[in-house]
């Protein structure tokens, strides 16, 4: 148990660092989603049902689609 | 430069954390409050989902504000973005399988949402998790289908009614107990749908507001200003 | 029978109405909020006397302290509470005028959530929900100060957005650190419980809290964005943040800082830093040509003055500090009403574009002079008995090192002195072009510059007039035992 | 092993906060900023649920069983955290909207290159 979890924080970081690192905004946008989804997942073990929902829905889902639609709207790549 | 500095400022910051993260340690009890919640929350509330009765019940002045800080950003989004005459962008049209699968998940998609908003004193999920999933709805129809859904007058009427619905509920309970939010409904059987007096209608009136707000930010974000 | 929740619950479902109000007729959202903040004002003031015999404690839900969310309605609260009504009041009345292009609904929403959002933090007894109404007071800022969707808007609210957004993370961390130490939110709880624990441990959550908050209240390393911000947005807003919005911060730091955790150790810092904050605001602002950047500037200089005497901590410094910043949210909001007209006539930020327009717009010429003077801190006005109870103030500490900080504030009065001179002489002594289009401003946006001309030579001539509230407002921030056991019992 | 089963969840909370102030604080690009924003909501989220943890303990909503009510983990910081979720959408929108209107006036969203006031 203790060892899922711990590899589930080690991916969340690493996906948060990706989400630094990568300069395709989508890319990075996708790598910020995937920590949404893992923290939500972690709510989960952490007995907190409801936000584990709320993370999911509005954190993973909503939040990454806005970003999608204001990038499309902007410019793709950092310079 | 701006590299170092930061790293510099960052590990302080990581210092001072962890030094009083050691009067916090993990997994032990350390409520007060809470623990009152846990033992009375059912009896004082009828809602069996203790988080639902802190969200809506005891801290649910809180909830209000929240529910404000949404309605904020929907409207001054649109203040942001609104210029010139509303134009939808012309993208070429989705595959047809693709069209009528969201065809179909959308109902699906909106039922389950209301599902989780009158369910919230019940199951895990409440008006927020519930207005969202709402929401998500209205992002699969247009990012599938390439149309758009919302009518402005339908979300901004369901909009100011759910904040109205909020408010008039806490004021009543003023009116009648002399405390703002009082729950002044009778508490019903726990376990029941119909049982934790107003907390369903509040949770309903912010699942609609929510997911209206929410649907209406997606909404002003797609469409092209010109 | 008055309560104070209605302060907060009347104005948030009147704003909650007006998108749908907006489907019927376009033009009654401006009216709504003159509407919601006279109600305010009234309300405030038939609970003041009630207040000043002894606070209002006001639960919702219905349950008792700390189990539940509730109201503390102190001297401090009421006080602030009927600033903000009577200075929105009036804002709003000239913005229902001021404010003619683009979806003016809106603007009309946004503006009485701001307040609303202010008079929660100032009435709240809760540290989570100081942060909820902390939020709405920041959001609807940022979104006011992008709305006029020109460059300079744009820029300065997405500045202000970064800034704000990271010090509600910290804020939010702050209040998770004493949380897991307490187990409680409540602020007299916390309050009653912070000697039990070691004096490091509460360090870092106070300082994150702090930080948090004084981002919005603009002390020294923390305000980058004011400048931006209050010069870029529309006037009758400059007017709101400069009046209110950093008023607000600082009294959430003040209280934060006094009631919760009770600190002696962090005020000799903080002390400096206002002086620090007063020097740099003052000189930054004299080297300034954009007239509301000047103005913007002096505010950083008069929170400074604000901080230092607020962190002396004696009954006199208090009472000197919290007049102060009433003379400065009168003040400050008149200079920048009269001065959003005089740019609207003349459709230039230059200070030399004013020239001569003493003799064309009478009127507002005179409430900008008014508003400096009173700033400067001349008699008659607000300022001086302000400035003046300071000073008073930073000799009895009788201690050396607050008489130099105190000398430093006075050269930074000098400066501050030198430039707004430089303004009414330009207005009033030089000849301009006589360009007909430069005609007074409309009645709507006069009436409230006479108001609070009126007021801020009133409260000059008789400072009997607020002393009292003033007087017990500072008790009650001092002694922190008295409103744990007023919430308490 | 019980230092990872004590700190498995701090770590991961600090840790994004971390990153996401470095993000902040690094970056020039404003939607990159705004990814760090999120970043460190999410961190926050994640702290504020870890303190309210207690070890075996259950989901805080009854189910009719024997053993409710004993050994749940704290609800407060729950409903705390599904608030600043919400306000972290809001704020997010709102950031990615003037980013919208930004890249609309200068044509980048580049902070470095945008600097038409200064102090």
């Amino acid at each position: 148990m203790i060892f899922f979890v711990s590899l589930l924080v080690v991916l969340m970081l690493l996906g948060a660092v990706a989400a630094c690192i990568f300069r395709d905004l989508i890319s990075a946008v996708i790598a910020a989603a995937l920590v949404s989804l893992i923290a939500s997942i972690l709510f989960y073990f952490l007995q907190a049902p409801d936000v584990a929902m709320a993370e999911a829905a509005i954190g993973a889902a909503l939040t990454t689609a806005i970003f999608i639609v204001a990038i499309r709207r902007t410019n793709r790549y950092e310079q | 430069m701006r590299k170092t500095i930061s790293i510099i400022l960052l590990s302080i910051v990581a210092v001072g954390m962890s030094l009083s993260l050691a009067k916090v340690p993990f997994g032990q009890p350390k409520t007060k409050v809470g623990q009152r919640y846990i033992d009375k929350g059912v009896e004082e509330t009828g809602a069996v989902n203790i988080v639902t009765s802190v969200v809506v019940s005891y801290r649910g002045f809180d909830t209000l504000g929240e529910v404000t800080v949404l309605f904020i950003a929907a409207t001054g989004l649109g203040a942001v973005l609104k210029i010139g005459k509303r134009e939808a962008a012309a993208i070429e049209p989705a595959s047809f399988v693709l069209r009528t699968g969201c065809r179909v998940l959308f109902p699906l998609i909106l039922v389950f949402g209301s599902y989780i908003f009158i369910h919230g004193h019940l199951t895990p999920g409440g008006g927020f998790q519930g207005g969202a999933i709402v929401a998500s709805a209205f992002v699969l129809i247009y990012l599938g289908c390439r149309e758009r859904r919302i009518s402005e007058t339908a979300s901004t009427t369901l909009e100011s009614l759910g904040g109205l619905v909020f408010v008039v509920a806490g004021l009543i309970g003023l009116a009648v107990g002399g405390y703002f939010l009082l729950n002044f409904v009778p508490k019903g059987q726990p376990y029941s749908l119909l049982s934790a007096g107003i907390i369903p209608v509040i949770y309903i009136a912010i699942g609609f507001k929510v997911g209206s707000e929410l649907a209406g930010i997606i909404d002003n974000l797609i469409e092209e200003s010109t | 029978m008055v309560d104070p929740v209605l302060l907060i619950a009347v104005p948030l479902a009147l704003a909650f109405a007006i998108p749908a109000l907006s489907l019927f007729s376009k033009r009654a959202a401006k009216f709504v909020p003159p509407i919601a903040l006279s109600f305010n004002l009234v309300l405030s003031l038939l609970l003041l006397p009630r207040v000043l015999e002894s606070p209002v404690i006001v639960s919702i839900g219905g349950w008792q302290p700390p189990f539940c969310i509730n109201l503390v309605v102190g001297p401090v609260g009421i006080l602030f509470s009927v600033i903000i009504a009577f200075v929105g009041l009036l804002v709003s009345i000239y913005a229902v005028d001021y404010i003619k292009e683009r979806a003016t609904e809106k603007y009309h929403t946004l503006y009485l959530l701001l307040l609303t959002g202010a008079t929660g933090v100032v009435l709240t007894g809760d540290i989570f929900n100081l942060f909820v109404f902390f939020e709405i007071l920041c959001i609807s800022s940022y979104a006011l100060v992008a709305y006029t969707g020109e460059k300079a808007g744009i820029e300065s609210a997405v500045k202000y957005l970064i800034q704000g957004a990271v010090g509600s993370s910290l804020l939010l961390i702050g209040i998770g650190l004493l949380y897991g130490l307490f187990g409680t939110l409540n602020m007299a709880d916390i309050a009653q419980q912070i000697e039990s624990v070691s004096p490091i441990s509460v360090f870092v959550p106070m300082v994150l809290i702090i930080t948090g908050l004084g981002v919005e209240a603009a002390i020294f390393p923390l305000n980058a964005w004011l400048p931006d911000a209050h010069s870029s947005a529309p006037s009758s807003i400059s007017a709101i943040l400069s009046g209110i919005a950093i008023e607000v911060g600082l009294y959430a730091v003040v209280r934060v800082l006094f009631t919760i955790f009770g600190a002696s150790s962090i005020l000799l810092f903080l002390a400096f830093l206002g002086i620090l904050t007063l020097l740099i605001g003052e000189m930054c602002a004299f080297s300034q040509n954009n007239i509301k950047r000047m103005l913007a500037y002096s505010s950083i200089g008069q929170i400074g003055l604000i901080v230092f005497a607020l962190a002396m901590a004696t009954s006199y410094a208090v009472t000197g500090g919290l007049f102060q910043l009433v003379s400065h949210t009168l003040s400050k909001a008149l200079l920048f009403l009269a001065v959003g007209y005089m740019i609207y006539r003349t459709g230039s930020l230059d200070i030399s574009a004013l020239e001569g327009i003493g003799k064309t717009m009478p009127l507002t010429s005179l409430g900008f002079a008014i508003g400096a003077f009173s700033l400067v801190g001349l008699p008659p006005f607000t300022g001086f008995p302000s400035k003046f109870l300071i000073v008073r103030a930073a000799l009895a500490t009788k201690e050396s090192l607050f008489i130099v900080l105190i000398g430093l504030a006075l050269l930074g009065t000098v400066i501050e002195g030198a430039y707004f001179f430089r303004v009414v002489q330009v207005l009033y002594f030089k000849a301009g072009k006589n360009n007909p289009e430069r005609k007074e401003a409309p009645v709507a946006a006069l009436i409230p510059i006479v108001v609070f001309m009126i007021l801020i030579i009133a409260i000059g001539m008789y400072p009997k007039l607020i002393t009292g509230v003033l007087n017990s407002a500072a008790s009650e921030l001092l002694n922190r035992m008295d409103y744990i056991k007023s919430v308490l019992g | 092993m019980s230092f990872l089963e004590n700190y498995a969840f701090y770590i991961g909370a600090f840790g994004l906060i971390l990153i996401g102030l470095y993000v902040i604080l690094v970056k020039h690009n404003l939607i990159k900023v705004i990814i760090g924003l999120a970043v460190l909501d999410t961190g926050v989220n994640l702290f504020l649920i870890s303190v309210g943890y207690i070890t075996e303990g259950t989901a805080p909503i009854f189910s009719g069983s024997e053993t409710d009510g004993q050994q749940m983990v704290d609800p407060v910081p729950q409903a705390l955290v599904l608030t600043a979720i919400v306000i972290g959408v809001a704020v997010l929108a709102l950031a990615l909207s003037l980013a919208i209107r930004l890249y609309h006036h200068y044509g980048t969203l580049n902070l470095r290159e945008i600097r038409e006031q200064k102090w």
